[in-house]
């Protein structure tokens, strides 16, 4: 099977231009972000390319290739796609072309939120100012001459930033497209290092203190659920060496093995802690909201819209085919975390006057859904949780780069200090409605599909869970709507509010495409669905979870709800 | 009538080399003139480490006992032999490096002038080196390569005073903070002769249970032992606690921190790796060859000491203000984590161990000769405060430190990850889970205090006053160029060194 | 005589030791103390050497009185280097390295 | 063999009887007429110094001396061993002493040449 | 350590049949213990009057006449005065050490005799012995052993008077003693290498067809360390009255300061006695034909003696003669002449040896070897030009130290506006942190001076 290597392509690409971008002098800076943009819809070119040359009637993984990595351990650079992953890196090469657009003056502008006197900083190239002592930022800068011992922070580095950007789309291509255990492994962990630069670098100035309690406690969570998944690896490695004479982490190998109860357990539980750090899942959330509030826009889209997915990934590659028994063994209690995350992110959300941990906190009540489905082992259910990942990604994508821009304008993340912009800007205000309303799964917007594909497929295996799991809903729309209310209608209580300038042409830019995404999946998911569930339906058949309901085909649910 | 024993010269050039080199280089002491001793005993030391590097590739493959049953030369010797002795190529390196304290280095101009007297602060910017510093470290790397070649116990001790004692002069002659460094000096040599009297002790109740201090005798009375177990067990005991002193095993670690943040710091980049691959060596040829048959024994020991010193090591770093000594915890723990391996008692654990030792001392060495480039007035910016805001200053030195901590850390990609991997593994083979989860916890506690300073470095406003990063120091930037690349290409690409670990650990131990 | 009274006798002096270096404050002494144990070990060897009827435990004896005075040289020039600059020998006094 | 040694014991008895009933002897018999300066440190006529030079204030001259002795008679420790058996070990031995003896002579070339040999 | 090594050390020194000296029954032991015990005694009146009277003879004086049939019973009697003597202990004093300190110096002295071999078997009362109190298989390092035992007496004296003179005596004979000690080691090297054991009886009877006295550097380095072991002039610095006034016995007198000179003077005869054992054939006749009968019985007892008499000549000779030797003299010509040429010898002789019995395809090897240790040593040890020019470049380096401008803290690199601002006096390295550098880093390269 000689085909073009797509996902090793996608990887190179930007793990190259992450060096050369990290390798220019500040002062090139805007060729940074103009290599960084090009670079990164390179990505995306190949990522359709790749898709149109996905095949989703053919069975196991595509584009695959293999080569032996460290012999010893048996550890391999294997790389291919099935539909879940496929889809996803897709929405991780949409997504970082977006975010780079986004985070256009954000990173050399000391992050989006400070710079509250000047409204016009974040459109205007090269004259965003710095409260505090004025230095000089602006892109055409003076070299080196950020520091003069007198206290002052230096500037910070444009091209890091988009550098950083880039070896994150690196990372994150690499952990979907890894089909080694320990490959995935370690794109895991490297994915957190430019997410923790990006974090602890590039997030609100004047926070500093905030920002780097949310970096580290971003990285030492996932690094300590990454340990945990570590032994759980090598044990797998071990297991794998006892069953099958020498050692192995080729995914493939691994889901052929039989694995005693017990041992499934405790290696499921490894993985499982992780992905539900990763995730979050609802005990062990409590970094998202710090990191998403304390993240650069850009970084905020990213972390929620991709990053996190890499858990609920994990949990429908790794965890369910490679320990069944102890999935099954699991399943109650990942259903019951999965419920109580939507009611207590709802919940939260609803509470919340810091904009970005409100949005952070819908998320977790997302991810809800998302582990729901992957664990009500049904066909519908698992289609339905892959999609609302890809969507997931779009819709709280497109909030959080909303409500970045807001925040960029107007200096603050308090919902109070809003009220009334839908006369001021009422083309942010209409783009916050769309993504608010994909976010609360309104039909016709693309995460209703996949909110009903998982309520839907949860209810043929566990009725009275997907019943209280739809009163989530109801909470979903008052957050939402609750948030809407009090940013966007009204009047203009606030004197600064009235000057606030409407999305610039850049800005249109970059939500174009995610409202045409969203409006479209939701009226046409098919081609997605496509692709994603033969797969679904190879891995849970895979495990012996043949849906209960024998009558409804499982491409007659989804053509149905199409 | 004797019959003389054999020595097989060849088979320890290795050693011979290096102590050929120390013997020249006390003569060039001896009879060169300051300024020519200045530039010629690092280039001396340097070409007698590579000239033992190449015999010791030479000899790759040999396996026999020698010197009647003293040496013994076999694959692990002889990897831990050439790691010994890149490591010891890489110290010298930062032990030459004269551009980063005013023309000195970090050598003392003379260690006799009394701290505070008329005189002591001039030498602080004299060009004068005290060069017995290069013979010293080459008679250290002899005791090292001898100390993992012993077969014997008593050669052992021998090798580990050789080792041992021109340590404990290198740890005084700091150029700077003279009395900090006279007092490591102390500490170390007084808690060093503790536990040599204590491991001198264990072999003479060794030679008393099988009388015969060479490890294949011990063996074999290990093997039928029965009436003087006592023997035998202490034995084993007081052996154990010299050893575990040297990799500076809790609780035997007091040592460490003291000793590694008053030495200079080249010395202490040497001892923190030199000086853990030989322990080591030595540890693992005691315990596979002599005291194999008793592992059910040690086992439950060597799981005790090895999660106190994970656990010390890495929950006392999080409270360090000193990077230096923040660096020396973490060497306690990484003792904790290769203990691991250890505790596996299998070939893997062998070549774990190994593995390990090799990366973390390129690691760790690239570190320390990071720490020494952060000056202020009064020598290195010890004081983590110090350390603030460097990643804006400098980004590529806190770059690059940021990536040896993550290393120490374990984050994949790196060396450190490859290494605790490769030990992990090893003693989940051997049935020692819950020690990989201890290990995993502790690893997650010491990345918490690797983070810090790298928040410290990146996320914070520089000081004012901050330290100064040296820029011109060539020798340096080499190591730690060496180091990081190592680092790097061990955790991208581990697969030679891990085949020459395998290679090693299978054929094993000569006996 | 029964050898197993030289080992008691040598464990004594080995304990006396370990006692004097953990509780003597004086460098010196706790040095003469590591001394004291390292003879100690010697008086060990040489009673297994009588046990086993080999000479090997006094030839080890020797050796181990060669590397005692070695350490003496090398410990007396630290302690002395100490001793000149603060004008004692006390353990408690060198305490600059601290947490 | 331990029997070789009762002759020394008696040689050694009678000595120390001697020596103790001398000095014992001595005591009682001389005379006693106290005096002050005779029991003062003497100190060429002049009035003594209060404080004698104490243990402490050696030369660190003499600590050389001691570690160098220290060193030599190690040396002669191995030699004497290595001379009797000679015959047997011959070339092997005469190799591992020329080794042996030029280490020694390393240390003893830089002790003499950096001055540890000078008395002033 | 395998059985090889253990039995290579013991092998040859357990050689020489010594049972017979087990064999002796007490009463026998009892009469050779006083025997030594007095011909020691004996022999110290002796020897002081004849030190005396041949230095008198030598300075053209009559020496002592007045006590005994021409003056031979004058050190008994001066004995017997020292005894009637006021024992004075200072106020200063350690009173137990102090009275110990004579004793341990004397007893050693009359122990190390023990192992003397004084002629070959004879009967006593129908007894069959050998004239020797005692013979060990390391007979020699237990001769070493009592003579170095006396040392502690000097020590403990010097140490426990209270005094500055004693102290320094006690120091100067400790360290010369010692110094002197390495010398008389490395001297014995080269007879054990011929006789293979440490046996005094073994040695003697090793040299019956060839007395040791051939091996003349050995016999050479000898003859001076002894003198130098046994404080006598010219090497008699530690009680040097012109310098100490007496030395480490300053504060002693009545029979304590007769007991040092006790020591002294057995320590004389007893180094002698050794010098005759191990060079010049013990008890045996000297190699002239004719005389070769007579070395059986008594009779080898007077060449013994004879050639003890000899040694005390020589001693008293050198007294005569030579002027005291300056202390830095003196240690350098121990360590710096003695110690090289006696290790240098060694190392010849055992070449030689190996080239003698064991002649193959090696040897030239090793004679090469030799040859080049002996360069190497002449280049290392002379060249003295280098050596002064060293120190002289030393001194001017310890000079240019000494007068360098005292700062007591140089910061580095210069702090631009704190360069001229002093610091307060801080011990280096005491203080951790407190940087006092305003110079930020820098990405950009930043040179220092």
């Amino acid at each position: 099977m000689h085909t073009v290597p797509w996902l090793t392509i996608m990887l190179i690409v930007p793990a190259a231009g992450a060096v050369v971008v990290a390798a220019l002098p500040r002062r090139l800076s805007t060729l940074a972000k103009q290599l960084t943009l090009g670079l990164s819809l390179a990505v995306l070119v190949l990522a359709v390319l790749a898709t149109a040359a996905y095949n989703p009637d053919k069975a196991g993984f595509q584009f695959a290739q293999s080569y032996d990595w460290i012999k010893t351990f048996g550890i391999s650079y294997s790389v291919g796609a099935d539909g879940i992953s496929l889809v996803l890196i897709l929405l991780a090469a949409l997504l970082v072309p977006v975010v780079v657009l986004a985070s256009w003056d954000e990173a050399g502008a000391d992050g989006g939120t400070t710079g509250a006197t000047d409204p016009t900083g974040a459109a205007a190239v090269g004259a965003a100012a710095v409260g505090v002592d004025g230095a000089g930022v602006d892109g055409a800068g003076v070299d080196g001459a950020g520091v003069d011992g007198a206290g002052t922070r230096s500037r910070r580095s444009v091209p890091a930033f988009f550098a950083l950007l880039l070896a994150l789309e690196a990372g994150m291509i690499g952990v979907f497209a890894a089909t080694d255990v320990f490959l995935f492994y370690v794109f895991f962990e490297a994915m957190l290092i430019p997410m923790y630069f990006l974090i602890g670098s590039y997030g609100p100035v004047r926070e500093q203190a905030q920002r780097s309690y949310a970096a580290v406690k971003f990285l030492l969570y996932s690094l300590f659920g990454g340990l945990l998944m570590l032994a759980a690896v090598i044990g797998l490695y071990v297991v794998s060496a006892d069953n099958l004479g020498s050692g192995t982490f080729d995914f493939a190998t691994l889901r052929q093995m039989d694995i005693t109860p017990g041992v499934q357990k405790l290696l499921f539980l490894g993985f499982f802690l992780a992905f539900a750090i990763k995730a979050p899942l609802f005990p062990f959330h409590t970094w998202l909201p710090d990191a998403g509030a304390q993240s650069p826009t850009g970084g905020a889209v990213l972390l929620v819209g991709v990053l996190d997915k890499v858990g609920t990934f994990g949990l429908i590659r790794y965890c369910i085919p490679l320990f069944p028994d102890a999935a099954d063994y699991f399943a109650p209690l990942v259903l019951g975390l999965a419920v109580i995350g939507i009611f207590y992110g709802a919940l939260l959300a609803i509470g919340q006057r810091d904009m970005k941990r409100l949005v952070a906190y819908t998320s977790l009540a997302h991810f809800g859904f998302i582990a729901l489905g992957t664990f009500a082992f049904t066909s519908q259910a698992g289609s339905g949780a892959v999609l609302y990942m890809v969507n997931h990604g779009l819709s709280t994508g497109l909030l959080f780069m909303v409500v970045g821009f807001l925040v960029a304008r107007r200096g603050t993340r308090d919902v109070g200090a809003y009220g009334g912009l839908a006369r001021v800007t009422p083309v942010l205000a209409g783009v916050f409605l769309v993504a608010g309303l994909s976010s609360l799964a309104l039909p016709g917007t693309n995460s209703f599909v996949s909110e009903f594909l998982v309520l839907v497929g949860t209810f043929t295996r566990n009725r009275p869970l997907a019943i209280v799991a739809t009163t989530g809903i109801v909470l979903a729309a008052i957050y939402i709507l609750y948030l809407y209310q009090r940013t966007m209608t009204g009047p203009v209580v606030h004197e600064e509010n009235k000057v606030l300038v409407d999305l610039s042409l850049r800005e249109k830019l970059v939500v174009a495409p995610m409202v045409a995404l969203i409006v479209a999946l939701g009226v046409y998911p098919k081609p997605l669905l496509d692709i994603i569930t033969p797969t679904v339906t190879a891995t849970y058949a895979d495990i012996g979870k043949s849906d209960p309901a024998p009558t409804h085909s499982v491409a007659a649910e989804s053509g149905g709800h199409s | 009538m004797i019959t003389p024993p054999s020595i097989e010269y060849s088979s320890l050039s290795p050693i011979l080399i290096v102590f050929g080199v120390a013997l020249v280089g006390v003569l060039v002491d001896a009879f060169a003139t300051k300024r020519a001793r200045r530039t010629f005993q690092p280039i001396l030391a340097g070409a007698g480490f590579v000239a033992a590097l190449v015999a010791v590739a030479v000899l790759h493959g040999r396996q026999a006992i020698l010197a009647s049953g003293a040496l013994a030369i076999d694959a692990p010797t002889l990897f831990m032999q050439g790691t010994i002795l890149v490591f010891a190529l890489l110290s010298v390196l930062l032990v030459a490096e004269r551009q980063l304290d005013s023309s000195g280095g970090a050598i003392v101009a003379s260690a006799a002038i009394t701290p505070g007297s008329k005189g002591s602060t001039a030498q602080q910017t004299s060009a004068d080196v005290q060069t017995e510093a290069y013979p010293l470290m080459v008679f250290s790397v002899t005791g090292m390569m001898l100390f993992v070649a012993s077969n014997n116990l008593l050669v052992m001790f021998v090798a580990l005073e050789i080792l041992s004692l021109p340590l404990y002069l290198l740890a005084g002659l700091a150029r700077r903070r003279r009395l900090l460094s006279q007092e490591a000096a102390m500490k170390y040599f007084l808690l060093g002769a503790f536990s040599s009297a204590f491991f001198l002790y264990g072999v003479a109740f060794a030679y008393g249970f099988a009388g015969s201090v060479e490890l294949g005798a011990v063996a074999d009375a290990v093997s039928n032992a029965g009436a003087n177990d006592t023997y035998l067990y202490l034995s084993l005991a007081l052996l154990a606690v010299g050893l575990f002193f040297k990799i500076g095993a809790v609780p035997f670690h007091s040592w460490t921190p003291d000793v590694y943040q008053g030495s200079p710091t080249p010395v202490t980049a040497f001892m923190a790796a030199g000086t853990k691959v030989a322990a080591f060596g030595a540890l693992l040829r005691v315990f596979y060859v002599a005291f194999g048959g008793l592992r059910w024994d040690w086992r439950p020991i060597l799981w005790t000491i090895a999660i106190l010193t994970m656990v010390v090591g890495a929950v006392l770093a999080l409270t360090q203000r000193d990077i230096k000594r923040m660096l020396a915890y973490s060497a306690i723990a990484h003792a904790g984590f290769l203990l691991v391996g250890l505790a596996g008692t299998n070939t893997d654990g062998l070549r774990g161990s190994m593995f390990y030792l090799v990366t973390y001392g390129f690691t760790t060495i690239a570190a320390f000769a990071v720490v020494s480039l952060v000056r202020t007035g009064d020598g290195e910016a010890g004081d983590l405060s110090q350390w603030r805001g460097l990643g804006r200053t400098s980004p590529l030195l806190a770059g690059t430190f940021s990536f040896l901590l993550l290393a120490l850390a374990g984050i994949p990609l790196t060396s450190g990850f490859t290494g605790k991997f490769a030990v992990f593994q090893a003693a989940i083979a051997g049935d020692a889970t819950p020690l990989v989860v201890v290990a995993l916890v502790c690893s997650a506690i010491a990345a918490f205090f690797y983070v810090r300073v790298i928040v410290l470095m990146f996320f914070s406003e520089p000081l004012a006053e901050g330290p100064v990063v040296v820029t011109r120091p060539t020798l340096t930037f080499a190591a730690v160029a060496i180091g990081t690349v190592a680092t790097l290409v061990l955790g991208v690409a581990p697969q030679p060194l891990l085949d020459l670990a395998t290679t090693a650990a299978t054929s094993g131990f000569v006996r | 005589m029964n050898p197993a009274n030289y080992l008691i006798l040598s464990a004594l002096l080995f304990t006396i030791g370990t006692v004097g270096v953990l509780v003597r404050r004086n460098a010196i002494v706790v040095f003469m103390s590591v001394e004291l144990m390292l003879n100690a070990v010697n008086l060990t060897l040489v009673t297994f050497s009588r046990i086993h009827g080999t000479l090997d435990g006094q030839i080890m004896a020797f050796f181990v009185m060669v590397v005692a005075a070695a350490e003496v040289v090398i410990g007396l020039a630290i302690i002395l280097s100490i001793f000149r600059t603060r004008r004692s020998a006390s353990v408690d006094d060198v305490n600059l390295l601290k947490y | 063999m331990l029997s070789n040694y009762v002759p020394i014991l008696v040689l050694l008895v009678i000595a120390a009887l001697f020596a103790v009933g001398s000095v014992a002897a001595g005591a009682l018999i001389g005379p006693r007429r106290f005096n002050r300066a005779k029991i003062d440190a003497y100190e060429c006529g002049i009035e003594p110094s209060p404080a004698p030079a104490g243990p402490q204030r050696f030369p660190v001259k003499y600590y050389n001396t001691a570690m160098l002795f220290i060193v030599f008679d190690i040396e002669i420790i191995f030699l004497f061993p290595w001379a009797v058996a000679f015959d047997s070990l011959a070339v092997f031995g005469l190799g591992a002493m020329a080794l042996f003896m030029a280490t020694i002579f390393v240390a003893y070339a830089y002790e003499w040449r950096r001055g540890g040999l000078e008395w002033d | 350590m395998s059985a090889t090594p253990s039995t290579l050390v013991w092998a040859a020194a357990a050689d020489p049949d010594l049972h017979a000296f087990a064999d002796d029954p007490f009463w026998l032991i009892l009469l050779k213990a006083v025997a030594v015990f007095a011909f020691l005694l004996l022999m110290t009146l002796f020897a002081i009057v004849f030190e005396r009277k041949v230095v008198a003879k030598m300075q053209q004086r009559v020496g002592p006449n007045r006590h005994g049939p021409r003056g031979w019973l004058q050190s008994l009697a001066d004995g017997a005065k020292l005894m009637l003597k006021e024992d004075l202990i200072p106020v200063l004093a350690d009173k137990p050490i102090f009275i110990l300190a004579p004793i341990v110096s004397a007893v050693p002295a009359f122990l190390a005799f023990a192992v003397i071999p004084f002629g070959p078997e004879v009967s006593i009362f129908g007894e069959r012995t050998t004239l020797q109190l005692a013979d060990l298989p390391v007979s020699v390092l237990y001769l070493l052993a009592a003579a170095s035992l006396g040392v502690y007496g000097l020590i403990l004296s010097g140490w426990s008077s209270g005094s500055t003179y004693p102290l320094l005596g006690s120091l100067r004979s400790a360290a010369q003693i010692i110094s002197y000690e390495v010398a008389m080691g490395l001297a014995f090297v080269a007879v054990f290498i011929y006789a293979g054991t440490l046996s005094t009886s073994g040695i003697v009877a090793g040299q019956s067809g060839r007395w040791y006295i051939v091996l003349v550097p050995s016999f050479v380095l000898y003859c001076i360390s002894m003198v130098g072991e046994t404080n006598r002039t010219p090497f008699d610095l530690p009680e040097a009255e012109g310098e100490l006034v007496g030395g480490f016995h300053t504060e002693y007198s009545s029979i304590k300061f007769a007991f040092f000179f006790l020591a002294e003077y057995i320590n004389m005869v007893t180094v002698s006695a050794i010098a005759t054992t191990l060079f010049l054939g013990g008890w045996q006749p000297p190699p002239i034909p004719g005389l070769s009968g007579l070395n059986s019985g008594w009779v080898p007892l007077i060449w013994f003696v004879l050639k003890l008499l000899a040694f005390l000549f020589f001693f008293i000779w050198l007294r005569g003669t030579l002027p005291r030797l300056r202390y830095d003299q003196f240690m350098s010509f121990g360590w710096k002449v003695l110690i090289p040429v006696g290790l240098v010898w060694v190392l010849a002789v055992a070449t030689f040896r190996v080239y003698q019995k064991h002649v193959d395809d090696r040897t030239p090897w090793l004679v090469g070897f030799g040859v080049v240790v002996g360069i190497l040593l002449i280049v290392a040890l002379i060249d003295p030009g280098g050596a002064r020019h060293q120190r002289e470049l030393e001194e001017a380096e310890q000079r240019k130290l000494a007068e360098a401008p005292s700062l007591d803290r140089i910061p580095w690199p210069p702090p631009p506006q704190a360069a001229g601002r002093g610091r307060p006096a801080v011990s280096a390295g005491a203080s951790a942190n407190g940087s006092s550098t305003v110079i930020p880093a820098d990405p950009g390269p930043r040179q220092e001076r």
